[in-house]
């Protein structure tokens, strides 16, 4: 299967093919859904916050191939970053940590960028720190 | 692990045949076939024998046959070839909503120069309304373009009776046979076509060939204006090779196109089967009986179709998600939409075709495959109502 | 006896290294390159590959080439694409008097839709009148159309000053090249071309591809509508094989043009003078010097073109009598009349082109058979002041 | 050389690689020129007329194969005619008679037909019979 050849980069496959952090987290600090089905693409993330650091990350994702590693690289690259670290971490960031993405598909990593910060935003309303 | 290909649709393999009998006029008989002395001579010859084997496939005479490079050139020499003929600007031309971009991106071209464009409803199985012809059709429109069978859905439309309806009123029919010649019967007696549109790598055959079938007497524009080829119709050296390979992929589909429409069909009627059996939630794109033998269309509920195709692709499998052409695109099938799949839903389609190397052991293969990929997906998919945890 | 082919001009033998290269992806590397699996991405690899490749031959992008199926394609979506984005109808086109039916013949459907169509006048050596051009241009024509060379008379025309005129009043500028990439040295960049056609089977390529350069920023309206691929610019399923074998017959080129020039001149210079010296009342059209190295167009009086080629084919000597798609023409040749050539006379020209397997004793071959040639037909000419009773 | 391929018959490539009759008459009865130069064809014929029956002719053509080879078929088949029969000879049969012509050349063969008939208007003139 080394044959496969797709327009994504290697490090997509990889996470494409084996995404870390899928899933939910019970009772998380926060929660971000965002995209649209109707637009083919859907992000749903859970962070755990832990005195102002990101513990723990898991996401759900409807979409192509760039949607569902960009989401996995994302919940990667949070993971013990502070809130405002993680939330300077661009789309543009993620596509890079991934071997760039194809012109087409740079809108995918929006998502997840989207989702991180509603996600925290979230956990800010709960916690009432905005 | 051996490769399974299963998108016939989108292009297929090159028959050895075919190969075989190109290759002489790479190099042996190279002449251009419109020079008087002899090498020209020799692939003049070649050229109207392949000419005469394509007429009598279709049942039309060899002057109405006219070489192109493939379906799209012959889609956009009929629409915008009619239309420009026609005196009058602003004529009506009417196009069914599920035609192949080769046709309504022509179309939309014409209507930003003035020409009005009608689109032709279908139906939720995919099959286009005749009584909405009929009523058009009063309206003397310049053009009527319906195709013969679908690319993504397979689904085989009433092309005879439009034909019948056209030619009553003396309006102009063209139907996009790219996905039907070689594959089912076509008779342009039998279709009422006035134009005909064919793609050689649809049948086994290479790729930059095709033709436009053009009832005597019809009036067309040009599309690409120069040399005397083609009756002034078509201008370009004419190109043998591929030509040669067209006639021997046409030879071919004449021997085998019958027995092959059978073994499919059961190829077809057994995915089909299996495939709603084993995956909840999906569904038939398209009507189940008015179909391509080879066509399968399903849509799967809560997963993204691409995220499917890269799967089966790790698999060594190759399914598409709708038009190769589209791949890239980022919006739902608009075939799709048109019959009346949700847009969700319509992201979750795949489309499998087969073909001639088919094997029962690869259909065991995507039966297998297909299911499991899907859960997959699901198990990951906010959108899926019965997710588990990760 | 071994034939003589001398119309290279018209179409060249394909290249054994290229039609190796073509037979894999006939059936192995078969699949759709707009395709998102493996079989299709394989295919598109190749093809960006041959796009680079492609795109250096001639000092440009990747993105600045759009393979189409040909010159006649080329030049006609050079012509109407730029029409059809001009706003205001009605615009001038400036194209000169001895292009190729390829350009003349767009140029001609473009006046009937309206636009206005000017020819540049060529002087006595079939070489365009720049100080016209200057003046026409200050009147911003849509686009200047000017061939790099001829392909009846081989005239290599001033194109870089042409290019220049244009690209300093912002004026569009289109070039033919389809008889010199591959045989010149073509640089878009020291040609200040914005749109350049070529086609492979000029080159020892395949018939049927070709490509257009559209320098990046030219707003180009499509000839062929539909799918995405080309980045939208000209659908149609990527003919990989001819793509490829486009791709191996430039590499060709690129390692042996320059040599191929030194000897076909040589050879080319042997002919002019062997003929003219050996044929009385005849004339060498075009200018000697400003030439393509393979060209040689001869006017041999009282006798008519026809009847030399066809005597000449007797004896297995294939030469033509202008350009190839024009040979069923009862006209004489335009290019030959525009360059002031009585019409009696033109009627009386011969073609010869050379190329990679031609050989000194083929040149041999043809010096002694055409003067023996013409002096038959001569003796039964009524025009011949010198004809002998029979 | 039996490999030559044209798009013309048999029996017309006979007639323009050995054109019948090919020459002038020195004293002839009639004589007929037709065609121009600049259209690329010119037919000149002369013939000889004996008790009212053409007992020769020639021709000499500057012209394309089919009109070579028509010039050559009509001076065959004017031979031992009378003049009445020899004008009811038409292009289409000389080109019937050569086995065909291209549609593009049809018209060369009504050059034929306009040599002959000019040539008995010529000798008709002389002979002061109109
Ligand atoms: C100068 C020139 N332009 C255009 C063409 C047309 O190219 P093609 O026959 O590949 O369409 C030719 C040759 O036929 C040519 O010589
Ligand atoms: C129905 C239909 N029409 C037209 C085309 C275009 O044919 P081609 O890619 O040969 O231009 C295709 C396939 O791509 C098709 O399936």
């Amino acid at each position: 299967m080394a044959e496969t050849k797709t327009p994504y980069s290697e490090k997509v496959m990889d996470h494409f093919r084996n995404p870390r952090n899928v899933g939910v987290i019970e009772n998380p600090s926060g929660v971000g859904k965002v995209g649209n089905p109707v637009c083919g693409d859907v992000m749903e993330l859970f962070i755990k916050v832990e005195a102002g650091i990101i513990t723990e990350a898991r996401f759900r994702t409807f979409g192509c191939g760039a949607a569902i590693a960009t989401s996995s690289m994302m919940t990667e690259m949070v993971k013990g970053k502070t809130l405002e670290e993680a939330l300077e971490i661009s789309n543009k960031a993620v596509a890079e940590a991934l071997g760039g993405l194809p012109p087409v598909k740079m809108h995918c990593s929006v998502l997840a960028e989207e989702a991180l910060q509603a996600a925290i935003e979230d956990y800010r309303k709960r916690s009432g720190t905005v | 692990m051996e490769r399974v290909y299963l998108d016939y649709a989108a292009t297929t393999p090159v028959h050895p045949e075919v190969i075989e009998a190109m290759i002489p006029f790479f190099r042996e008989k190279f002449g251009n076939a419109s020079s008087l002395y002899s090498f020209g001579q020799e692939t003049r010859g070649a050229l109207e024998e392949v000419r005469q084997r394509t007429a009598d496939f279709i049942g039309a005479a060899p002057e109405e046959i006219i070489f192109t490079s493939g379906g799209s050139e012959s889609n956009n020499m009929a629409l915008k070839g009619i239309a420009w003929t026609a005196r009058e600007r602003g004529g009506r031309i009417l196009v069914s909503a599920v035609e192949h971009h080769a046709v309504s991106e022509p179309a939309a071209f014409l209507k930003k120069q003035g020409f009005e464009m009608v689109r032709i409803p279908v139906d939720g199985q995919g099959v286009v309304d005749l009584d909405f012809i009929r009523r058009e059709i009063d309206k003397k429109p310049l053009l009527v373009s319906v195709m013969h069978a679908n690319n993504e859905i397979g689904v085989v439309q009433p092309v005879a009776e439009i034909g019948r309806l056209c030619r009553e009123r003396e309006v102009v029919f063209h139907t996009d046979a790219v996905q039907t010649v070689g594959h089912l019967p076509v008779s342009v007696r039998e279709l009422n076509a006035d134009l005909l549109s064919c793609s050689a790598h649809k049948l086994y055959g290479p790729k930059g060939i095709g033709f436009l079938y053009v009832r005597r007497g019809i009036r067309l524009s040009p599309l690409i204006h120069g040399g005397d080829q083609e009756r002034r119709r078509r201008a370009g050296t004419e190109n043998l090779p591929a030509i040669v390979g067209l006639g021997k992929a046409l030879e071919i589909a004449g021997r085998e196109m019958e027995a092959e429409g059978v073994r499919l069909t059961g190829y077809r009627d057994r995915l089909i089967d299996g495939l709603l059996k084993k995956v909840p939630d999906c569904r038939l794109n398209g009507d189940r009986d008015r179909r391509l033998p080879n066509n399968v269309n399903i849509s799967f509920a809560y997963v993204e179709g691409e995220s499917v195709l890269l799967n089966l692709d790790f698999e060594g499998i190759a399914v598409s998600t709708g038009s190769a052409c589209t791949s890239s695109s980022l919006e739902a099938s608009a075939v799709l939409l048109a019959i009346g799949v949700p847009a969700e839903l319509a992201h979750g389609s795949i489309r499998i075709t087969m073909g001639k190397w088919t094997t029962e052991a690869e259909l065991d293969r995507i039966l297998e495959a297909l299911p499991r990929v899907v859960a997959k997906l699901r198990a990951m998919s906010p959108l899926y109502p019965g997710g588990k945890n990760g």
